[in-house]
Parts: structure tokens; sequence; C-alpha cells
């Protein structure tokens, strides 16, 4: 063996003999290999006829059903290559993030939400979308969902598929029950109805809610909810409102529903985790995403496809606001990319009545992205193959992210606060709300220490005096 | 071929002067021994003849060159090392191989070199062998063969033969005689057993904190020691010294007296003592005597009916005694 | 040896590698000095400016801090704990003459080669999953109710899944250590009539402190900046109660884009790493003397 | 240790070790289990699963939607490509602090290690920025320096450690065999280290193997190894056990299969100077 290696060395000569200075060697070395690599690289693009666009997106469902799609629009687009860059949305969020605001130039297409688009395009680093071609029928975008992805009247993003949120609920277990869910339901509603379901000895709980920390996780919900209850983030002077009796109410209400009905590990569970939970049969119901309804309705993955029934999103009996959001994963153009107009093309091809009608051909009309445009809740096949489909519409007309709240606030977003700081906001004070709801702390800690970290970072943003 | 010259060679690690200035001179074809304590700087002074260390001062000349700045390599000389310090991963054949590839020498000079000294050395039968499936002794066959093949103006030996057991010391011992008459070569060897140093060497150096006490022939050495040092240091048993009045009767600080010159008897003599240890070898008679000038060691041939606790009387052979003065220099 | 050449050719060939890492450490280190000076997020790219200590401020009196702090040295203290115990028992257990050696130690060495990505995924969704975890089951099977480790016990949820990940490697090591003691030791302290459990006090431990320092320094270092687990698992949470230094610093600069408050994050990380690294070159400086 | 063991012995310590071993690879196991079963029976009872029929479904459906070679492919490239350059340039330095040690080459080498310690996170966006202006972000380029640069202190130090093991009377040895630092380096000293090199490789390619921080961060599409791959996958929509496992199983089976063939080497170098 050692021979071998021996005779291996032998080798090792023509490799060492660079120069009797092993100090040069190196150099040389790791120079040549350095220019070497640079140089392949160059010829790799320089030989290729054809534009490669990076597509960063989420791993959602819907977008990977769509890289099955591409051969479609290799077809239409021969000289366009598509590398995808699939990610977990938190991973994917701070990856694009990072390179649009260091113009790193790693992306051609972004997927992002309604939450990125407004800040983005004040900073310019958004490409305009407002020259897409006639067919791409801009009007026919879902007037809630365009106006969040619109400023200053420039389009930034085309919407792939939209969401507000609703309830979703098994009507099997509701009826054994003896209850009746109402199509508008109050929070004392949900409550009885999530009493009344569960039955922990099987292994069915009343209620599934988030209760995983992050902005767009449990504060998604969140938010929401203390908009029900006729609650804000903040007041016009941008103080926090943690303090006041809607976020009590929110917190107090979401904890109480939690503990007594909610399953375990719930201060962990996302919307995945959500999901899998209630595919499994081990929910009475769930509120989240409108797109769920999809999912959870699909009989390949859900064991209670056949028993699921939906309503609007809760509120507080005399609030005229509902716990329900309002969201739009995007495909948008970061500024300064090399390969614009492929960039649109691609756009334009995903978001596409063409591409609906394309997996509505292959897949059905139950599994096409939704909430995006007018037309597809007007096409008869798409409401008999999705049940939801009104009360999606109806959910998404009823976000309005400019009056988010009952009071007056000064800022746009439903479930958010459309400002920079508003992640890292949400995350630290979803944090403290995840600790509560495992046990960790009270209501009344969680809600003081989120009201004073975050006074404390509007203070060093600059917002408070 | 083969003379080295040290001219006020000295040797220094940060502050500590190993080598105080040294001269010396190597013959052609000699067989010198470096003898000393251990830590004497015998294996210094080698290691710079060799080139492995920088001296600090002074040069070194190899016939009649001044090597001081020479490379290891470019000295013409071969070096054994205690270790041995084979190649590990190499045949026998190839560590012999070895400094005449990086000579090189074509293949077929190395081929006649490699048999001629496994001849010589009787290795033909282990060429392809590894290091780790050899005997102590044959390693050291291997050392020696791999110094044999460059044909060096001299050889270093680096306490070669003290990773050995006792017997094999002796038959290397012997092997690397002949060897030294077969070739006629310079050898330089370093070793701390005076025993070697006498049996082997044509010159001892002995060593003394990087000094050189005295140099001379084995019998030279052993007949008229300079000092105290090499009178102590050569010969063995250890030479028996006694200093004070009894010394004074001599007109000298300290007399040594060597454990074989000195005549046992039960009855009559000079010195009265008692035997504490006797060792009885057959052919010689080691007695460990109690007397009142402390312990005396008496070396006597044959058997002698002597043991532990009888009186004995001791004569010292007056022509064999060795006078030192106050500084422990000899008289 | 150590000739003047040689000591120049040496000098020359260690220069490279001094110099990168020299490089690599006080260019970034250098830019992260002046962004922790600097009001800069990375999402409101026109208010800049200097900003002296503010983001320093901000950081060290952030509730979190001191509880990152004390997260970190848990976490990486409980790791250490458990590897080094773990390791030796398992070291001794292999060390025995059993049948398939060779196997059991392909089994023991293998989480080893596991992504911390994958390792924390497996673990969270397959073990410690309240509802379909394999603990979940065992629970249920016993009659008990499902304990949620990751909202009960984060951090030792998360320390439990690093040590997993670290066992093998303190295991090797402590195993090659074993196996280079001269058995003539054991031998010689059992004809002095040790038992076997002074044995392994008196002259295994000792042995193996050496090797024990060396596991303790190499993974000290990677576990402090242990970050894909707590990211995977619990998003430092719930609450706090899982957020490390690291994660803390990563929070700042890359869920916030706080890019100066991340830097002065940075800063402070690199500050505590070296005072740890300092207590740690002393110990591992003694032990590696002789 | 050549001591006689009884055989009742030998069998209860073979019974624990086995159980112990079967314990800390259940996870792994219990993964590659999942990985051949369907989403549905993926969820069910541990006893449902393994009696539940086998499948290469979820594999199939991995490949479908990700390119698993290509991230393959940039796992290897950079993995061992930032080892060996490290190696470049770290077996000279090792050697010449094992062989002409100085008076601070100890104070050195813990220095090296310290910058290990440096959190990334806190100069992501300095190395982000500098990557971005010399064109080095999503390049394999790019990684193999940065995971170089981030492995070459435990390089060295391994390095350092296994020469220190070679007698050096064996280097002066080949010395005054005549030969110069050049065939010392490439005779004498590399064949003797090159098992101490190749588990320093092996430990080393499996550490950047590893590597989810900066490889998830400085790569997009092109240069994305299966640190990236497996990020896909983390909590995707619906059920997704199956998916995970066998995406999880195809990302660590590489680094695992070479492991264990080269458990023997990998574990003689391991010993970090501890043994001495």
């Amino acid at each position: 063996m050692i021979d071998r290696i021996y005779c291996l060395n032998e080798y090792f000569l023509t490799y060492w003999a660079f120069a009797q200075n092993i100090w040069e060697d190196i150099m040389t070395l790791t120079f040549r290999a350095l220019l070497g690599a640079c140089a392949l690289g160059a010829l790799a693009t320089a030989a290729s006829a054809e534009t490669t666009i990076t597509v960063a997106t989420v791993n959602n469902g819907d977008m990977v059903r769509m890289q099955g799609y591409m051969d479609d629009f290799y077809k239409m687009h021969p000289d366009i290559k598509v590398d995808w860059v699939t990610l977990e949305e938190n991973v994917l969020r701070q990856k694009v993030t990072t390179d649009i605001a260091t113009k790193g130039g790693q992306f051609d297409v972004l997927t992002i939400g309604t939450y990125e688009v407004p800040i983005w395009a004040k900073q310019g680093w958004l490409v305009s979308l407002n020259d897409l071609p006639a067919e791409y029928d801009v009007n026919d975008l879902l007037p809630a969902i365009r106006s969040g992805l619109t400023v200053d009247g420039n389009l930034y993003a085309s919407p792939f598929y939209g969401e507000s949120s609703f309830v979703m609920y098994r009507k099997d277990l509701m009826e054994k029950a003896g209850l009746q869910m109402p199509e508008k339901p109050t929070w004392g509603d949900i409550e009885k109805a999530a009493a009344a379901m569960t039955d922990k000895a099987n292994g069915v709980y009343g209620i599934c809610l988030r209760g995983k920390a992050g902005w767009g996780e449990n504060m998604a919900f969140l938010s929401a909810m203390d908009n029900s209850m006729g609650g804000s983030w903040f007041n016009m002077d941008w103080k926090p409102q943690f303090d006041s009796a809607p976020w009590k109410e929110t917190l107090t209400t979401y904890l109480d529903l939690m503990n007594k009905y909610g399953p375990p590990g719930a201060s962990s569970n996302g919307f995945n985790e959500n999901l899998a939970l209630f595919q499994q049969g081990k929910c009475g119901m769930w509120m989240d995403a409108t797109v769920a309804a999809s999912f959870v309705t699909n009989p390949k993955d859900s064991t209670v496809a056949d028993k699921v029934g939906f309503a609007l999103a809760p509120n507080k009996e005399g609030v005229d606001k509902r716990a329900n959001w309002l969201w739009a994963w995007s495909l948008a153009i970061p500024a300064g990319t090399k390969h614009e107009a492929a960039a649109k093309a691609f756009i334009d091809w995903a978001t596409s009545k063409h591409y609906t009608e394309l997996v509505a051909a292959k897949e059905g009309w139950a599994n096409v992205p939704p909430g995006t445009r007018t037309s597809l809740y007007e096409n008869p096949e798409y409401q008999k193959a999705a049940p939801f489909a009104k009360l999606t519409l109806d959910s998404i007309n009823a976000a309005d992210p400019k009056h988010p709240s009952v009071q007056d606030v000064p800022y746009t977003g439903v479930q958010f606060v459309a400002i920079p700081e508003f992640q890292g906001l949400g995350n630290a004070v979803g944090q403290q709300f995840s600790a509560a709801l495992a046990g960790q702390m009270t209501a009344e800690q969680a809600l003081e220490s989120a009201q004073s970290l975050t006074e404390r970072e509007m203070k060093k943003a600059g917002y408070l005096k | 071929m083969g003379q080295i010259e040290l001219k006020g060679v000295t040797k220094r690690f940060g502050d500590v002067e190993v080598i105080p200035p040294l001269d010396l001179h190597i013959g052609e074809g000699e067989f010198v021994v470096f003898v000393g304590p251990s830590g004497c700087g015998k294996s210094t002074l080698l290691r710079l003849i060799a080139g492995l260390e920088d001296v600090s001062g002074g040069h070194i000349e190899i016939d009649g060159q001044d090597a001081t700045d020479l490379p290891p390599a470019k000295r013409s000389l071969a070096m054994v090392f205690q270790s041995y310090a084979l190649y590990p991963h190499m045949s026998v054949r190839k560590n012999i191989a070895f400094p005449l590839k990086m000579a090189k020498a074509d293949q077929a000079t190395i081929d006649a070199k490699i048999e001629n000294a496994a001849r010589i050395l009787n290795l033909t039968d282990y060429l392809h062998r590894r290091p780790g499936q050899l005997s102590g002794g044959q390693r050291q066959r291997v050392a020696i063969g791999r110094a044999i093949v460059r044909e060096p103006a001299a050889f270093l030996f680096d306490e070669p033969l003290s990773n050995l057991d006792a017997a094999l010391r002796v038959n290397m011992r012997l092997e690397i005689s002949e060897l030294h008459q077969k070739l006629k070569t310079t050898m330089v060897y370093v070793t701390h057993d005076q025993v070697e140093a006498m049996t082997m060497a044509d010159k001892i150096v002995v060593l003394h904190a990087g000094v050189i006490e005295q140099v001379g022939s084995p019998l030279e050495l052993y007949r008229s020691p300079r000092n105290k040092f090499v009178a102590g240091f050569i010969g063995s048993p250890k030479m028996n010294f006694v200093e004070g009045p009894e010394a004074a009767k001599h007109n000298a600080h300290t007399i040594g007296i060597r454990p074989e010159h000195i005549n046992v008897s039960a009855t009559e003599g000079a010195w009265k003592g008692t035997v504490g240890v006797s060792e009885h070898l057959g052919s010689d008679t080691f007695l460990h005597v109690d007397t009142e000038f402390g312990l005396i060691n008496v070396r006597g041939d044959g058997e002698i009916d002597l043991h532990s606790g009888d009186s004995v009387w001791l004569s010292p052979d007056l022509s064999q005694l060795h006078k030192f003065d106050a500084a422990g220099l000899a008289i | 040896m150590s000739t003047q050449a040689s000591r120049a050719a040496a000098r020359l060939m260690i220069s490279p590698s001094v110099i990168l890492l020299f490089l690599w450490m006080a260019v970034p280190l250098g830019m992260t000095l002046w962004f922790s000076f600097q009001r800069y997020n990375l999402l409101m790219p026109g208010q800049t400016g200097f900003v002296g200590f503010q983001n320093y401020e901000y950081f060290l009196t952030d509730p979190a801090f001191f509880t990152a702090l004390w997260n970190t040295l848990f976490l990486v203290g409980g790791v250490l704990l458990i590897t080094i115990i773990g390791g030796m028992l398992l070291a001794l257990l292999l060390d025995q003459a059993i049948f398939g050696q060779g196997i059991v130690r392909v089994l023991v060495i293998a989480p080893f080669f596991v992504m911390p990505t994958v390792s924390a995924l497996v673990w969270k969704n397959f073990f410690f999953n309240p509802v379909n975890g394999i603990f979940a089951y065992i629970a249920h099977f016993f009659g008990f109710p499902a304990y949620d480790f990751l909202a009960q016990a984060p951090l030792l949820s998360i320390t439990l899944i690093v040590a997993w990940q670290w066992l093998p490697f303190a295991t090797l090591i402590l195993l090659t250590a074993l196996q280079s003691l001269d058995s003539e030791q054991l031998e010689a302290a059992e004809m002095d009539g040790a038992s076997i459990w002074s044995r392994f006090i008196y002259i295994m431990v000792p042995h193996l402190s050496r090797a024990a320092t060396v596991v303790i320094l190499i993974q000290t270092i990677f576990l402090l900046s242990t970050f894909a687990e707590i990211l995977v698992t619990t998003n430092g949470g719930p609450g706090i109660a899982s957020t490390t230094l690291t994660y803390l610093v990563y929070v700042q600069s890359l869920l916030q884009f706080d890019v100066g408050g991340g830097a002065a994050g940075g800063i402070v990380a690199v500050i505590l790493a070296n005072i740890v690294a300092i207590f740690l070159m002393r110990m591992i400086g003694k032990n590696l003397e002789t | 240790m050549a001591r006689k063991t009884s055989n009742r012995r030998k069998l209860v310590m073979t019974i624990l070790a086995w159980s112990v071993g079967f314990v800390i690879f259940f996870p792994i196991l219990w993964t590659i289990i999942l990985s051949f079963k369907t989403e549905g029976d993926a969820i069910k009872t541990p006893l449902q699963v393994l009696t539940s029929h086998w499948t290469f479904e979820s594999y199939t459906l991995v490949q479908e939607r990700s390119n698993y070679f290509r991230h393959f492919m940039n796992s290897v490239v950079i993995s061992f490509g930032s080892v060996i350059l490290a190696l470049i340039i770290g077996i000279p330095s090792a050697w010449a602090m094992a062989f002409v040690p100085g008076k601070r080459t100890k104070d050195v080498l813990m220095w090296m290690l310290s910058t290990k310690m440096m959190p990334a996170v806190g100069v992501l966006v300095p190395i982000y920025l500098m990557f971005r202006d010399w064109g080095l972000l999503d390049t394999r380029t790019g990684l193999i320096i940065v995971l170089c640069l981030m492995n070459l202190p435990i390089v060295i130090w391994m390095l350092y450690t296994y020469f220190k093991e070679i007698p050096s009377e064996i280097l002066e040895a080949a010395r005054m065999d005549g030969a110069g630092l050049r065939s010392e380096i490439l005779y004498v000293l590399t064949p003797m280290a090159i098992p101490g090199i190749a588990s320093t490789l092996l430990l080393n390619v499996i550490l950047s193997w590893n590597e989810a921080f900066w490889t998830l961060n400085l790569t997009a599409a092109k240069a994305a190894p299966l640190t990236a791959f497996i990020a896909a996958y983390s909590s995707p929509e619906g059920l997704f056990y199956a998916k995970l496992s066998a995406a999880s199983t195809l990302a660590i089976a590489p680094i695992l299969i070479l492991g264990w063939f080269s458990q023997k080497q990998l574990v003689r170098g391991l010993t970090f100077g501890a043994v001495k």
C-alpha cells in the first residue's frame, strides 16, 4: 500500500516541479487555480447563446408545481433557461433581502410578498412591470391584491397567488357535536365549536392555530386577530399599543383557546405543521391562509378531504373588522439585473391566465394558484371544483391594507406594518407570544415585554422621540 | 581523503555556550571516538561536523576545504543515527539506494553498489523487506549500508549501538571494526560507553562539558590520563581516588589507583579493610572493600576466596599510582 | 536541524498561511468594526452616518443579551459535559473485546457525518415532535402525555441534538488515547492491588485528560458558532429561551438587517469568544506542553 | 490488551455495545427507513411504519423537484477543492512549525485556532460585499476560498501534530544523504505523512461538506451545494416526512459512505496531538 503511495509520489513530482522554492509554488498554484476558475466561468457564460435567469422562490406547493411545467415555458422561449433556487421561506427572505440590498445580483426573479414590495419599490430596488404585454391583462388582477403591489401607480410585482385567511373546520365533527358553524362567526362561536370538537383521548384537538414565532407566522395571525378585536400595532404617533385593551383581549383569548383545545407543541407549529395536523384529521378547526383550502380538500394528501367546511374569519361582536389578512406571493425583478427581458418573459408566463389554464388542464381547476385574478372567480368550472372559491374571494375583498384597523393608523398592511423595522419587531414580539403559549410567561408579561421592546426599537429607529 | 580539521569551533544555543572554542584534527583513515558522559557535547560536535547544526564561530575543514557553510549533503560525509533513522515507507533496497538516487546515480551503478553493500553486510536476503520487518541488528546494518554506498570521505556514527542488547552490541562492535579495516575510511564515532571507545578507537577524544579533556590512543589514555576526569572515565571498574594524608605521603593532593593494580592479602598489606560485596565471575573477582579512606574497588585475577565480612589487607602497586594536584591535573 | 537556512525557509513557509489568516481575520473584522459605529440598515440605504457607541448600547442593553450569554454557556458546557463523559464511557466500552467491533464503531461514528441542518430536522420532526415524533409514541405507549421537548425544554433539546453530533468525535479521540495507554501500567496497578474503579480514576482518567483537553478545545471552537440547529428547531425560542449569542447576532444582522447593530453584536461576540479562547489556550497550553 | 477474557463477559459486552451503537445510529436508520415510505405511511406509529410497504416514490419526487446531481457535484468540488487548497497552503506551514519550531510557534498555532472563534454571522455582510465586488458570489471558487480559510487552522494543527511524531533524525538522515528541501519533502516527509494528510483531508472534507452557513449564504443556483438542496425541504407544505427523509438520505449518504469506507484512516489520524 505504502509502496503504491510512494509511486503516487512520483506523480507529485510534476506538481512540485513548478519551482524549487515552495513559497513560489504555492503562490503560482493558488493564483493559477483562481485564474483558471475565473477563466472557466467566463468561458461558460460566453459559450452559451441562451440566457439563463435565476429564480429565487419559496418551497410552497404551488411554486414547486410550477417547476414541473417548465417544458411549456421552454417551448415558448427556447432561448431562456431557468435556474431554480427553492428555499424555505425564512432562508429565502434572508437571502433575497441581503442580495437586493447589497445589489449582489445573484437573482433575476424574486419571489416576495406584499410586505416587501412597497418598501423595496420605494428604494428603487425593483423594476416596474407596467410594460407587460396586453395579454397579461393587468386589469384582471383582484383590486385588493393589485393595490398592495402598486406603488405610485406603478406595478412592481406580479402576484403568483394571493391569499387571505379564513376558518376551515370539520363538518363531521361539528355535526357530531350538534353544532352549526355560521358563515360569519364571532370569537364566541369559535370557542364554542372548539370546545365541542376537542377529543384529546382520540387525538383530536378543537382548534389549531399558528404558534411558531415569526412575523409571518404567529404574528400574522395575532395581528389580524387584534384588528378584529378593535386594536392595532401603533397609534397615529407611532406609539406601540400592546398595553391597550384589545391586545390584552387578543392574547388572553388566543392563549385560552390554545391551552384548552389546542394540540401539544403548538408553540412550534406554523402553517406547514398545522396543515399536516389538519390533513391527518387531528384538528377540528384551523384558521389560516385561504390557499390551504385546496390542500385540505385534496384527497391525495388529506385524510379529511370530503369533510371540510369553510367560514369567514371571526370578529369580536361590534367590531367591524375581521381577523383575516391579505398576502400575495409575487414575482418581481430586482433593479440591475442583466436579464430584464428574459425575467419579464418568465413573469408574464408564470402569472398569466395561460398558466392557470395549463395547470387546470393537467391537474384540475382545484389546483390552480388562487387569489390573483377576477376572471378565475368568475369561471364556473373553478367555482364548481373549488367549493371555497367564494369565501376566498370574500375574504380577500374584506381585507383593506390601507385601513387595517377600526382605529386610524399611520401605516399600511393588515397583518404587518409596512416599515423596514417590522421584520425585526414582528419576530421579537412573536417570540414573546410564542413563549407565552409555551407557558414560559404569562400573557401580561408577554405584552409588557412586547411593549417595551417595541418602544425601544421604535426609539432606536427614530419614530419615537 | 577523510581529513577533518576543527579550528576554534564554538557552539552557542542562545546564551548558553555548549562548546567553547575547540580545535581538533582527525587524520585520514583514523577511527576516532568521541566519548564522555551524556550532555558533554559530543553529539553536538558530531552534528556540527555533519552540518546539521550551524557553528557559532570557527571553521570546519574537510580535506583541506572550508566546509563551515556547506550544507550536510555537500560535505561527502555519511551518518548513522542512534535510532537508525531508516525510512519506514521504503524497502531495504530503496533505503540504501536513496542517497545514490539523490546523487542522480544511474541505475546500473545503484544496483551494483547495493549488491556490494548487501554482500558486505549480509543483507542480501532482506533487500525487499521494510525496516519494520527487521531485527535491531539488521536495521543497524541497513543504516550502515545506506552510509557505505555513498563512499563518503568519512563516516559519522551517533551512538549507533545504544539501542541494541548486550550480545548484539559486542557483535556489531566487531563488525564495525572489521568494516573499518576493510574500507580504511575515516570514522568518527560518538559513544558514552568507554568500553566501545577503548575497543574500537585508533584515537579517543574525551569530552567533558564541551571541552576536550584529552586526545590519544586508548592505551595512552589508560596509562597516562591527563587529569582526574579522564582517569576516572577511562577504565572499568573505575579508578579509586584517595585524598588527604594518605595522598600527601605521595606528594599529591589526590592519588588514584586502578582496581586491577591492587594486591589483596588476608594477612598483610598497606591498607586494612573489610569486604562489603564480593562478585565472583570466575575469571575475575571484584571486591568492594571498606577502608578508612572509603570504599575501594579491587579486581583480582581468577578466584579469590573472600566473602562479605572478611578482613583484608590491600597493597597498591606503587608503580601504577596516578598522582593529581589540587586542580585535578596529573603530576 | 536548526540551521540558519532552514529557519529562513521555515519562516517563508509559514508566512502564506499566517498572512492569509491574518487578512481573513483582519479585513472583515475591520469592516465590522467600522460598521458597528455606523447607522446602517440594509433596508434603509438612505439613512447612514456615524452614531458612536449607540449600536453597542442597544446590543448590550438588549433584554435578550444576558439570557443569550447564559444560553451560550449552557449549550457549550452541556454539550462538552455530555460528550466527554459519554465519550469516555463509550470509549471504554469499545475498547473491550466484543464481537463485531468494527460494525459497532461504524454505527457510533455515523452521527458525525450528518449535516447539522439534517440532524436538526430529523430530531425535530421524527423524534421531538409531540404529535408524530417517536418520543411521543413511546410516551403514549406507556400512558404518559407527550412531552413537548422544543417548547418545554428548548435549550436542553438543542444541547442533546448537538451532543449527539459531537459524541462520535469525542469517543474517537478518547478511544485512540485509551488504546495508547500502556497495558503494563494497568497491570502494574492491578498488581499493586488497585480495584477497577481506582485503576480508572488514577490511571485512565489522568491518561485521558490530555485527550479530553483537545476535545474541549476543538469542540468549543465549533460549538460557539452553533447556529443551524437553533435556526431549524426553535428559531431561538420560545421567547428567547434558546437564543445564543451567535443567534442573537444573526437576528440583528440577518432578520432585522441592521448591519450596524449586528456588527456591534459581532464585535461583542468576538471579544467574548477571545476571552474564552485565552482561557482555553492557557489550559491547553499547560496540558499540551509535555 | 492481550488479556484473558471470559466468553460470558465478552457476550455481555457485545450485547451492551451493540445496543448502544444501535441507539446512537437509530436516528439515521429511521430517516433511511422513512425515505422508503409514502407520505401517508411515514406518519403512522413506528410499528405500522415498519410493516407498511416499501417504495422509491419519495426519491422520484425529490429528483423531479431538484437537480440533486448538480448540488452533489458542487458539494464534491467545493469540499475537496477547499481542503486540497488548504493542504497546499498548510503542509509547508505545518512542516516548518513541526521541524523548525521557534519560540512563538505555539502562540502562532493558537492564534490560528482562535481565528475560528470569530462568529460567522457577524462578518457575513462585509464578506458578502467583498464577494459581490470581486464577482465571487455564487461561484465555487468563492466558496472554495472561504471554506479553505475556515479549515486552514484545523488543517495546520492536525498536520502539525502529525508531523511532530515523525522523528527529525529521519529528516536529518535524508539531508545527510544529499536530499534538498524539495526531495526531503517529496520522498521522505510526504510519504511518511500520507496517513496523516489523508485523515486531515477526510476530516476537513466532512466539515466542509456539512458547513451550512457560508454555503447557504454565498450561493444561489450555480454553486449551491447539498446544504442548499436540503434547505428546500426543511418545511414544505403538507406532509413531508418521506420527502424530507429521502432528501436527507441523499444529502448525507455520500459523506457517510466515504466516512465509513475510510474510517480506519480517519481514526488513525484523528488525535490532534491528544495521544502521546
